[in-house]
This record gives structure tokens, sequence and C-alpha cells, in this order.
């Protein structure tokens, strides 16, 4: 077993288990507090496949971001008093059966693929050579640079959403 | 050509004239139109008489009305000896009735439209009794029933006028669907409606058969039945006759023109001008006797018991047209329409007499003024309208130099030697004659003579009616009496019979092959049917009045079933008129409503159970929605891996 | 050398957890939550496919995806804090008005 | 183009005629007030009836062609071109919408009050609508204006009628468009089969198998049925017409109805005879159910107008009848009395709108003793209800007997069974006059005395005078008409009976002869 083999084993398992733990909390906060161990493992994960960029943008959007405005919302809404019902939905094992046939369809999907396309150019120690950021910087400035605008207007059309929906109605 | 073609337009412009500016114009001016149109198309008629009497019979086309393809029907006038008689009937009489009704019709509301119908009428008929084919007669045939309409609804306001004039039409209606089948089978068969090609291939075509519902019909036969149908819901024949006793319901003069004179004898006059089709279907012959015979004996019968001064004359009209029917059943054309001539006066005298009585009751502010029970003693009132009566009925019953007694006992001389059917017929016939008698002495005794049954200051309030009443009357009494004449029978006075030989080119002369002794024998005997009737109603009325009571009350079911007219109308209204209302309220609204409505509104209601089941699946929950997403994305993954 | 095949399982069961979590929770922030997890399983299996085939636009897509999932997230939660003023319920199977 | 003959005057009279009213609409649109709208609307339909009139006398009468034709592309790719033209048969129809549409807007002069605009645009599109139908030699631009002519009459009916106005409104739409989607697969199939062209005229020279003509015929027959109304499918009639403005009553009483007959005559009997003459024997016996049960139901009828929806449920039982029997009397009979059916129910709808006006009430129980009220009025009813039984004289008659006479001549059994339409007819048109004009009316009945109904005025004299004068004249004088006729239907006859013509027999009524 290399050390890559034990480095992923370790995250994997670790991965599974939060998420695990992230979606069966009674408490939205323990559900965010995990998540946001979850998001430390997925940047180290990414970092192992050498995004580092990623990673970061991972800590800090994902999980400083994101997770701060959902710990906003339980804490405006104070959910705590709701824990006394049973969390699930009345029909929770049909999405159970769901979720498992999911997995099920996917993995088994794995078996199907069997030709792989041919490898991009740019190869782990090009990237390394220059940086992540700085590839995907070129890469993401000139071939996708329509959709950065596009994502920037989405982000602008989000938050002006956002204000006006929170605002207080006046009738 | 315009002088024949004046005699129906004179009476169709005065009807114009008064039905457009009657209301606010003429109001009870109309007799100076009216009168003055029916006298000029009297006066033309005579001239047309006097003409067709030296032998010239006038068939013009006037322009052709339909063309449709092979069917092509033109307007047209045919005037022959046969027409010639039914003018002078019509417009003579017309023209008396006409006078009589200025003066009955005085102070009515509806002057103007009175006058109107009548002269829309006397159009009606002359285009009947003129016409040259079988449509413009047809034409003629609903136009008369459409007056008749009219004038028996007269005084509309009562509902059993409006009921009676629906009645009549409706029961016409019946006859009328005859006599339009048999006029689209005639041009079927014949290729044409023009009476003189019909008659002229009449020939051609007897053995001919149809077949029809499976079975072998005779064709002449047929389409003489079917003419026949028509003339008996026209001239009240048995089945048909209940409209003409509720036609009462309408002013007098109209009784007396249309319901006694001219309208239904139309159902005769087309017999007879048919008699060539008729003469070639022994079936339809025998079927015309039987029921003119039935129908003159079983309306004497009703007539014994009625109360209604109107109805037993009405009754008394039945019969004399089953009379009528009878003569041309066994072929002897010319006598039916002689006494059809005859009887157009005596019935006429009959029913203005009877109306110059209801006048002057009605004067006399005595209610229920039909009523006979109510009349008596009336003699010391009405002196002439009593005398004018007693001639009429003298007349009728048949007693001998008076019209009546020529013509009635020429049918039954000649009934008599139609074989055996004939034979029987014959008694039937002097059966009726005997009633006959009996009841109209009944009504004269009844009216006339004894003491006022009415309340006695009204007894001192009636007197004569006015001259322009009388006047009339008494012109009729002198053809009542007279009018018999033209057609006294050999056995009296040698080629006596003019009438016969007048009317022999159309209608033929049955040469008559019984005895002297026979003819002796039966005029005799109607003679003394005459004579016994007369003194039976005589004993029954004056000698001891209470009399009929006994009689009644002994045979009380008998009187009952005679009085209630047999109950025919009860079983009409029950056997046709109730299904048919019956049907349309239940049976066919329900179906209409149910069966169609309800496919037709079942088909959305159906929609929308099954939408409200497809509802079910709308939730509302979100992860339903999601959980619908999820299954749906794998389906699809599942099938695009595995499937293919 | 850690097998390709290894990420895309742990991205799937991340990804099912995730759809198990989405479907059957009852309330209505935990269910965002999910979603979020859902899109990071993506996120992983994307990373994953850049660093073996040697191809920068997964890094790329996974960028945009997390634009995609912020956005997301804000205007979900503004939703929620609007529906809750009118009522104070975050239940999923309450909240059912659209029901037909 | 053998069997067409070009226009031969100056204008394009034909598509003047269809597409006047249409051109009245805009300036409608720029009016403001009431009155001048009315007068405007009059006017126009004034100059399309005297715009039409030339083609009467224009008619070559001896030809069966098609006369006045007008052609041009409109959608090349598809075959599709602008073809309208009319014959012996259309011609009539034309006349009668125009007039009709003449008294519409007279009669509904008082009683339209709130969104006249909109009611006169709905009259001219609806004139046009028609017209464009009985015109029209393309199938594409038949059947655009059979749907176009739904909606005018749909507003009409929707927006300006009586109580449960949307109920009638909805259901005839429903009605007419079902049969209608029928008739558009027929007209597809028509299209392929006949090798890409529309033109009616191409069409019907073509022989068609045997089973293709079969479900054609019924396709078409879907669509023809619901709009004469057949019997089954009648029901839409009674509630349109209890619910409709009398305006529109009468154009639906008066043309409406007849494009369904129509459709027959230019359609399923030209191009599918063999069709015809196999269907012939179930139509008969279905009109012959119609003209009975039409009948039957209106004895029990208590609405004035429903009463008389029923009867023309009969009439038009009597037309199909004439049609059907496919022989010369009974096709031109069909055809005359589609013509006297407009003309009388028209004038008898455009009266009870009269009486509707003052009285308020459609309920027969609520009338009584008018004739004292209004005599004239009584008057006017009388001749029309005589003209509707059929007295000789009147154009009820002319159209009755030749169609009778033409049953007859099929099957005798259908004959007699006709001719008691005719009693039926008597039966119930005689007690309605009685109820309405006749009986004195009971005590509490709130006409007789309160607020006097005032008689006929000089508007409503001058509506109903042309349609009287045509019921004298088709009664006295019918060749006028007649004689339009003659040399279409004989070339339609021999049309469907190509392979039988012995005389125009009906091979199916034979056979139900042998049955009965």
């Amino acid at each position: 077993m290399t050390l890559q083999q034990i480095y992923f084993g370790y995250f994997a398992t670790m991965m599974t288990i939060i998420s695990l733990l992230v979606v069966s909390r009674k408490n939205p906060v323990h559900s965010v507090l995990w998540m946001l161990v979850l998001f430390v493992h997925m940047a180290g994960l990414y970092l192992f496949l050498n995004a580092e960029f990623l990673a970061a943008v991972q800590i800090i959007v994902y999980a400083g971001a994101i997770m701060v405005l959902f710990l906003f919302v339980i804490m405006l809404l104070n959910l705590r008093k709701e824990e006394k019902e049973f969390r699930l939905q009345k029909q929770w094992p049909v999405s159970a059966v769901t979720a498992v046939l999911f997995l099920v369809v996917l993995v088994s999907i794995l078996g199907k693929i069997t030709v792989l396309p041919e490898l991009g150019e740019y190869s782990i120690d090009m990237i390394n050579a220059q940086g992540s950021l700085m590839t995907i910087g070129n890469v993401l400035y000139t071939k996708y640079l329509l959709p950065f605008e596009i994502a920037s207007v989405l982000l602008l059309v989000a938050i002006v959403g956002a204000v006006v929906l929170a605002k207080k109605r006046i009738e | 050509m315009l002088k024949y073609i004046l005699i129906p337009l004179l009476p169709l412009l005065s009807f114009i004239i008064n039905i457009l500016f009657g209301r606010n114009y003429i109001k009870n001016r109309a007799h100076w139109i009216a009168v003055p149109a029916i006298l000029g198309s009297f006066v033309l008629a005579v001239s047309a008489c006097i003409e067709v009497l030296n032998g010239k019979v006038i068939d013009i086309n006037v322009y052709s009305w339909i063309v449709s393809g092979s069917f092509n029907v033109s307007v047209g006038i045919l005037i022959d000896q046969l027409t010639a008689v039914m003018l002078m009937v019509v417009t003579s009489i017309g023209s008396l009735i006409f006078i009589y009704s200025v003066g009955y019709m005085h102070g009515d509301k509806g002057y103007y439209r009175f006058f109107a119908y009548l002269s829309l009428f006397i159009f009606s008929m002359l285009t009947l009794v003129m016409a040259n084919n079988f449509l413009i007669m047809y034409l003629g045939w609903e136009a008369v029933g459409l007056c008749s309409y009219f004038l028996i609804g007269f005084w509309f306001h009562k509902k059993s006028a409006g009921d009676a004039g629906k009645k009549a039409f409706i029961v016409n209606r019946f006859g009328d669907f005859g006599f339009g089948l048999g006029v689209i089978l005639i041009f079927l068969t014949f290729g044409s409606l023009n009476y003189m090609e019909v008659f002229g291939a009449a020939g051609g075509i007897v053995g001919q058969t149809i077949t029809l519902l499976g079975y072998k019909v005779d064709l002449i036969t047929l389409i003489c039945l079917l003419l026949f149908c028509g003339a008996m819901g026209k001239s009240a024949q048995f089945p048909f006759h209940v409209w003409l006793p509720d036609a009462m319901e309408g002013p007098t003069p109209v009784s007396a023109l249309i319901h006694a004179a001219t309208m239904v004898t139309a159902g005769v006059f087309m017999v007879a001008r048919c008699n060539t089709l008729f003469s070639y279907s022994q079936t339809a012959m025998n079927t015309v006797a039987i029921v003119g015979g039935f129908t003159a004996i079983f309306a004497a019968t009703i007539a014994l018991v009625q109360n209604d001064i109107k109805r037993v004359i009405a009754y008394s009209t039945v019969s004399q047209l089953g009379y009528m029917f009878l003569a041309l059943g066994v072929g002897a054309y010319s006598a039916g329409v002689f006494h059809l001539y005859t009887h157009a006066f005596f019935k006429a005298l009959l029913f203005l007499g009877s109306g110059s009585v209801i006048h002057a009751l009605h004067h006399a502010k005595q209610d229920d003024e039909q009523n006979m029970q109510v009349m008596g003693g009336l003699k010391k009132h009405m002196p002439i309208t009593y005398w004018v009566f007693i001639l009429a009925t003298l007349s009728i019953t048949g007693i001998p130099f008076l019209s009546g007694f020529f013509s009635k006992d020429e049918i039954l001389w000649q009934t008599f030697q139609a074989g055996d059917l004939g034979k029987f017929l014959w008694f039937l016939g002097a059966l009726a004659a005997l009633l006959t008698a009996f009841y109209s002495w009944r009504l004269i005794y009844l009216t006339f003579h004894g003491e006022y049954r009415g309340d006695t200051e009204c007894e001192s309030r009636i007197h004569e009616s006015p001259l322009v009443i009388t006047i009339p009357l008494m012109l009729l009494a002198v053809g009542a009496v007279a009018a018999g004449w033209v057609g006294i029978p050999p056995v009296f006075l040698e080629h006596g019979d003019k009438i016969g030989y007048f009317l022999a080119p159309v209608l033929g002369h049955p040469e008559g092959h019984g005895t002297h002794a026979q003819e002796y024998f039966v005029i005799a005997s109607s003679i003394f049917v005459a004579i016994a009737g007369w003194v039976i109603a005589y004993i029954m009325y004056i000698k001891n009045p209470g009399l009929p009571e006994k009689l009644f009350s002994a045979f009380r079911p008998v009187h009952k079933v005679l009085f209630n007219k047999y109950y025919i109308d009860e079983f009409y209204d029950k056997t046709i008129v109730q299904p048919v209302l019956k049907a349309s309220d239940k049976i066919i609204l329900a179906f209409d409503v149910n069966v169609i409505e309800g496919v037709v509104n079942g088909v959305p209601s159906l929609i929308g159970v099954f939408s409200k089941g497809l509802r079910k699946i709308q939730t509302g929950l979100l992860s339903n929605y999601a959980a619908v997403m999820a299954i749906g994305v794998l389906c699809v993954v599942g099938y695009m891996f595995f499937m293919r | 050398m850690v097998p390709l095949n290894w990420y895309i399982i742990l991205s799937a069961v991340m990804f099912s957890i995730g759809m198990f979590g989405f479907l059957s929770r009852r309330n209505l922030v935990i269910m965002f939550i999910c979603l979020e997890l859902m899109l990071n399983a993506v996120n992983v299996s994307l990373v994953a496919f850049s660093h073996y085939l040697q191809s920068i636009n997964g890094q790329i897509l996974v960028f945009f995806v997390i634009t995609v999932a912020a956005a997301e997230a804000a205007i979900g939660l503004a939703i929620i804090i609007a529906y809750y003023k009118n009522n104070p319920t975050i239940k999923v199977d309450e909240i059912n008005i659209l029901k037909g | 183009m053998e069997n067409m003959i070009m226009n031969q005057l100056d204008y394009p009279i034909l598509s003047w005629t269809v597409f006047l009213p249409l051109i009245g609409i805009p300036i409608l649109l720029l009016i403001r007030n009431a009155k001048a709208i009315r007068w405007t609307t009059l006017l126009m339909t004034i100059i399309t009836f005297f715009v039409s009139l030339p083609l009467l006398c224009g008619f070559d009468k001896t030809t069966y062609k098609m006369q006045f034709v007008e052609k041009s592309e409109w959608i090349p790719s598809w075959g599709i071109n602008y073809l309208i033209g009319i014959d012996g048969i259309s011609i009539f129809f034309i006349l009668l919408t125009t007039l009709l549409s003449i008294l519409c807007v007279l009669v509904s002069w008082k009683s339209v009050g709130t969104k006249v605009k909109e009611f006169h645009i709905a009259i001219l599109a609806m004139e046009t609508g028609m017209l464009g139908v009985f015109v029209a030699m393309d199938f594409f631009l038949f059947y655009l204006f059979w749907e176009a002519m739904l909606i005018p009459m749909f507003i009409l009916i929707g927006v300006f009628g009586g109580e449960n106005r949307v109920y009638a409104a909805v259901k005839f739409f429903l009605y007419t468009l079902a049969g209608s989607l029928l008739m558009l697969v027929g007209i597809v199939v028509l299209y392929l089969y006949g090798g890409r062209t529309l033109d009616i005229m191409a069409l019907s020279q073509i022989q068609y198998p045997i089973k293709m003509q079969y479900w054609l015929f019924m396709a078409f027959f879907a669509a023809f049925a619901v709009k004469v109304p057949m019997f089954p499918v009648h029901t839409w009639l009674p509630d349109a017409h209890t619910e409709a403005p009398t305006a529109g009553s009468v154009i639906l009483a008066g043309v409406l109805i007849k494009m369904g007959a129509y459709g027959f005559l230019r359609f399923s009997m030209p191009m599918l005879p063999d069709a015809t003459l196999f269907f012939s024997g179930p139509i008969l016996v279905l009109s012959i159910i119609a003209i009975i049960y039409g009948a039957l139901v209106c004895f029990a009828q208590k609405d004035f107008k429903r009463l008389i929806a029923y009867s023309s449920v009969s009439h038009m039982g009597f037309v199909t009848l004439g049609l059907f029997a496919l022989n010369t009397q009974g096709m031109e009979g069909g055809i005359l009395q589609m013509v006297n059916h407009g003309v009388i129910t028209g004038a008898m709808f455009l009266m009870i709108g009269m009486i509707y006006e003052r009285t308020h009430t459609r309920v027969i129980a609520d009338y009584g003793g008018f004739a004292k009220l209004v005599p004239w009025y009584a008057g006017f009813f009388m001749v029309l209800t005589f003209a509707s039984i059929g007295l000789p004289g009147t154009n009820g008659f002319i159209g009755e007997f030749l169609i009778i006479f033409g049953a007859f001549k099929a099957n005798m059994i259908l004959g007699v069974f006709a001719a008691t339409g005719i009693i039926l007819g008597a039966g119930y048109m005689l007690t309605l006059y009685q109820k309405i004009f006749f009986q004195d009316a009971d005590p509490d009945y709130e006409f007789s005395g309160k607020h006097p109904v005032r008689d006929l005025e000089l508007r409503e004299v001058i509506t109903l005078l042309p349609l009287f004068v045509l019921i004298f004249w088709i009664g006295f004088y019918p060749n006028t008409f007649l004689e339009y006729m003659h040399s279409s239907v004989e070339h339609l006859l021999q049309q469907v009976n190509q392979n039988v013509y012995a005389g125009g027999e009906n091979v199916f009524a034979k056979y139900i002869m042998e049955i009965f």
C-alpha cells in the first residue's frame, strides 16, 4: 500500500463519514460545522490532485463564505426549537432506495467505460512549471472569457435577487 | 280570358282592400266593397254558365306555375258543366249570405275582418271549383281550409272558438295529407296533373298494380282511395266528421255558407270531377257508397237528441252529405251533384233561419240563445222565419214537389237499382230519411210551437229580424222550393231531368234498368217515410210533450251515447291527441335532454374525471418533485447504458 | 498510484448521500446543505478527471460550479427567509401552497 | 379550366361582394357615437346587397359551369390559389345572406344598447365569413371561411346573448369545430390523393376508391350534419337560438344552417358519388326522424324561440330528405326550401325579436290575447305561421310539395312519413299561434293593460317587407327562382348517378322498397 493510497484512503473514508454525519445531524448548526470539516478535507484532496488554486478557493469561498451564510440564516431563523419532530419525511425509504439505486447505477457505469479520451496537453509537470494559478488564469481569460463574464453577471443577479427577496414588503 | 279570371279575382281584391285598410279606414263600411265584389263575380259566373249552356267549354292555362325537371304544373281555369253548377251554387248563395250578414254582423268589432275572410273564402272556393289541374284544386282546397280556420275562430277571444278553428284545420290537414299523396301518385302514374290528360289516360292503367309494404295494391284504387280520403276530410264524412259540429262556434252566416252550402260540398265536387277515375275501380266506388250510407244514418241518429239548434242542422248536413256520397258511390254522379245543388239552398235557409232566431234571442238578452230547450212558441213573434223554416223542413224531409224530394228520391232510386249492395244501402237511406223527417220536425216544434221556455221578460223583447235578414231568407225559400224543378224525373215529366242531361257530358248519364213499377215503389216509400217521421214527431212533441222525457229515461244508456256523439271526440282525444302530447312531453323531451344532452355534457365531465385523477400527482411537496426528477434521470441513464 | 475509478466512486458515494439527504430531510436549510454536498461531490470527480486527463478544463468547470453554487445558495436562503416571514415554518412538507 | 367561365364583368364582382363588409370594419373603428355606427353599418350592408344584385341578371342560366370565376395564385408551393365562383346552387344563398344582414342591422336598432361597435363589427365579419363559404372554389379558402365564420357568431351569442349565453356559445363552437376538424382530415386526404391540388372542380373529376369514399363521406358528414342540425347532433341549435340576440338568431337560422346542406351539395355529392348512393338510405331515414322528432318536440316547448328552433330542425329534415332523394324534384325542392326556410324562419325570428323588445319575455305562457293588443303584428305573424306550415300560395308549400314529391318518387313509404310532417307542423304552429294571439290572457298577466304594447312601427314593417314580398313571390311564381337551378342540379345528378343514371332513380331507395 503506497503512501498515496493510504493518503487517499484516509481522505475517502473521512469524507464519506463526515458527509453521512452532515446529512444525519438533528441540529442544523452541527451539520454546517461538519460541512466545514468536510470542505477542509476536500481542500486536502485537491492539493493531493495538485489543484492548489481550487483548494484555496474551496476553503475561502465555500467554507468561508457559503457556510458562514448558512450559519447566519440558521441563527436568524433560530431553528433549534424544531428538533423535536422526526428528522426525516414520511416517505424517506423511497428516497433512500433512489439514492442507493443511483449509487449502484453510477458505479456499474464505471465498468462500461472502456475507452479513455486521449490525454490533453496540460501534463502535471507543465502545470507545476507555470503554477496552477497561472495556467488557469491564462485559459480562463482566453478560451473561457465569455462564460467568465456570464458568471459575473450571474453573481450580480444573485446579489440583487437576494437583496430584493429579503427586503421587508412595503404594502 | 280576363272575364273568367275576374270571377275569383274580384273577391280576392275585396279581401286585400278590406284586410289592409279595414282597421283604420273602412271599419264597418266593409260591405260596400265585399257585396259588390261577390255580386260582380255572380254576374260573370252567370254569363260563363250561359256560354257553357250553349256548349262552349272554357279551358285556359294562365301561366306556368312550377317547372322542375319533368314536373310541370300551370295555373289554369276550366269551366265545364260541373263547374257551371258549382259556380252558380257558390256565387248565388254567397251573395245572399253576404247581404244577410250585413244585418247579422252589424255592430261587431271585427266587421271588416269578417267580410275580408268571407271574400277570401269565396276566392278560394272559386279557385278550387274552376281549377283545371289537381294542384290548383289542392291550392284552393287548403286555402278553403284556412278560411274556415279564420271564420270558425272569428270570435277568437272565446277559447272554444279558437280550439274549434284549430281542430277543423288539423282534421282537414289529415284529409289533405291523403289528397296530397293522391295528387303526387297521379303525377307519378300519368306524368301530368291536368284533368284532361289524366282522365284521358285513365283507361290505360286499369290493371296496373304497385307493391306497397309487400302487398300488390291496385294502382287506380289506391289513387281513388287517397283522393276520397281528402274528400272525407273536407266533407266531414264518418272518420273525419268531428270538426263540423264544433265549427258551429263560428258566426251563423259562416255556418250557412261554409258548413252547409259550399266548403263541405268540395269533397263531393272532387269525387264528381274524378268520376272517370272512380268508375274504373269498383272497390273505391263501394267504399264511397258504404261510407256515405253509413255517415247518413250515423249522423241522423246523433241529430235526434241534440239540443243546440245549430248542431242539429250541422248533423243533418253531415247526413245529407252522406246521401251525396252514397249517390256518387253507386255511380249516380249527376244525382249526387243535383242533391248538392238543392241541398245548398234549403240547408243555407235552415242555417240562416236559425241564425235569425239566435239573432232575435241574442237581442232579447236571453243567455244560452242556441239551446232549443230554452226556446218555444216563437211562431207568434217571428212569423216570416217560421214559414221559411216550414218550407225548408218540407223540402229537406222530401215532401213531394219540393226540391228536396226530387233530388233525394233520385238518389234513393239510383241506389235501389245498384245491385243487392244497392238494396241494403237504399234501406239505410230510407231509414235515414225517416230520422231526418223526425229531427227536422222536432226542431220546428221545439223552437216554434208550444210555450216559451226561456225567462218570460225576454220573451216580450223577441221580435222579427230586420228586412236585411228576412229578404235573403225569402229568396232562399223560393230557391229551396223551385231548385228541384230542374231535375224532375222522367217518370213524371218525360225528358224532365234537365240537370242530368246538362251534366251528362262531364258526369255521364246512368241508364236506369229498373222497371217503372220499382220506381213508383221507391217514390211511394220515400213519401211514406217522410210523412211517418212527421207524424211521430207530431205525436211526441205536440200531442203529449211528456213522452220524450219518459222515452229518454226508459232508454237512458242509448240516449247518453247518442247525446255524447258516440264518444268519438273523446276516443280521438285519447288515441291521437293525448299520445302525441304525452310523447312530446315525456319521451321526446326526456330523450332530447337525457340522451343527447347527456352525451354532449358527458364528454367534458368525463375529461373532468381524468383531470381530477391527474391532479393528485401535484402534491406541492418539494421532495416529491425532486424524487420524481431523480427517478427520471435514473431511468434515462439506466436505459442509455444498459438497455441499448 | 491511485486509479481514477476510486475518485469517481468516492464522488458517487458522496453524491448519493447528498441526494438521500436532499430527498428525505424535512428541514429546508439542511436540504440546501445536502445540495452543496452533491455539488462538491461533482467537483471532486471533475478535479480527478482534470488531473488524470491532464486537461485544465475540469478545474475551470469546478471554478464555475462554485460560482453557481454560491449564487444558488444566496438566492435559496433569501427565499427561505422571505417565506419564513409570512409563514413561520421551514418544514418542507408544510410548504405545499402549490398543491394542485 | 373547362368547367369554369371567367368573370365577364369589368370589376371583380364576387371579391367585392365578399370583402366589402370587411372594408366596413376599419371605418367603424374610427367612428365614436352609436348612431353613426348603426348608419354606417346599414349603409355598408345595403351597398353589399346592391353590389351582389348584378350577379342575378348577369347569370347565364343555361350552363352548369361555375360563373364569375376569379383565380389568382395564393400559396403556389402547395398548389393553393384564391379561386372563387358561383353556380345555380350557391347564387341564392349569397343574395339571402346580403339581404338578411341588412335586416339584422335594422332589427337591432334599439335592442343593442351597449357595446354597439363590437356588435356591428361582428355582424360585418359574419357577413364576409358566410359569403366567403358560398363562393369559395378552393378547399383551403373554403375551410378558412368555414372556421372564420364561427368566431363572430361565437361573439354574437357569447357576448350579446341571453342568460346562460356562454354555455350556448361554447356548445355551438365546440359542436361545429369538432365536426369541421374531421372535415379538415378529409380535405388533407383529398389533397394528397387528388394530386396535390385543392381546386374543388378538379377534385370532383377524380374517381376515388370505394372504401376511401366511405371514410371521406363520413368525415364530411360529421362536419355538415352538425351544421344542418341533423337528428342526433341538433341539440346545440335550440340553446344557440334561445341565447342568441335577435340578429344572431336571424343569421343563424337564415344562413348558417344552410351551409351544412350546401356542403353536401358542393362537396359530398359530386366528389363521392358512390358513397352518397350508399349513405343516402340512412340519411333519408335520419331526415324522416328529424322531421317527426323536431315537430313532436315543438308541442312541449314553453319557450317561444326554442319552439321555432325545433321547428327549423324539422324543416331542415325536409331539406336533407329532398337533397338525398337524389332526383330533380327532390333536389330542387330541397334547395328552394333552404331559401324559403331562410326567409320564413328569418322573418319569424325578426318578429320574435321585436316582441321581445316590448315584453322582455320569451315564455309562451306570459303571452295571451295579443291579437287585440297588436293587430298588425298578429296579421304579419299569421302569414308567417301559414307560410311555415306550407300553405299553398306561400313559398313553404312549393318547397315542401316538391320535396315530398321527390321523396315519394324515391320511395313511397318515405314520402308518406314525410307528409305526416305537414300535419304535425300544422298542429304545433297553430297551438302556438292560438296561445299567443287568441286565447284571453290569464288575469295576473301583466301585459294586457298596464303598459300598452305598441304595434309595429315603420322601421319594423320595412324590415319585414322584403321577406314577405319574397314569401308571396316564390309562392305564386317560383319559376323565377327554379330556372336558375335547373342546369346545376341536372349536372349534379349526373355526377352522382353516373353509373346508375336511370332517370335519377335512387338505387338505395329501391332497396328499402323491398324491405318494407
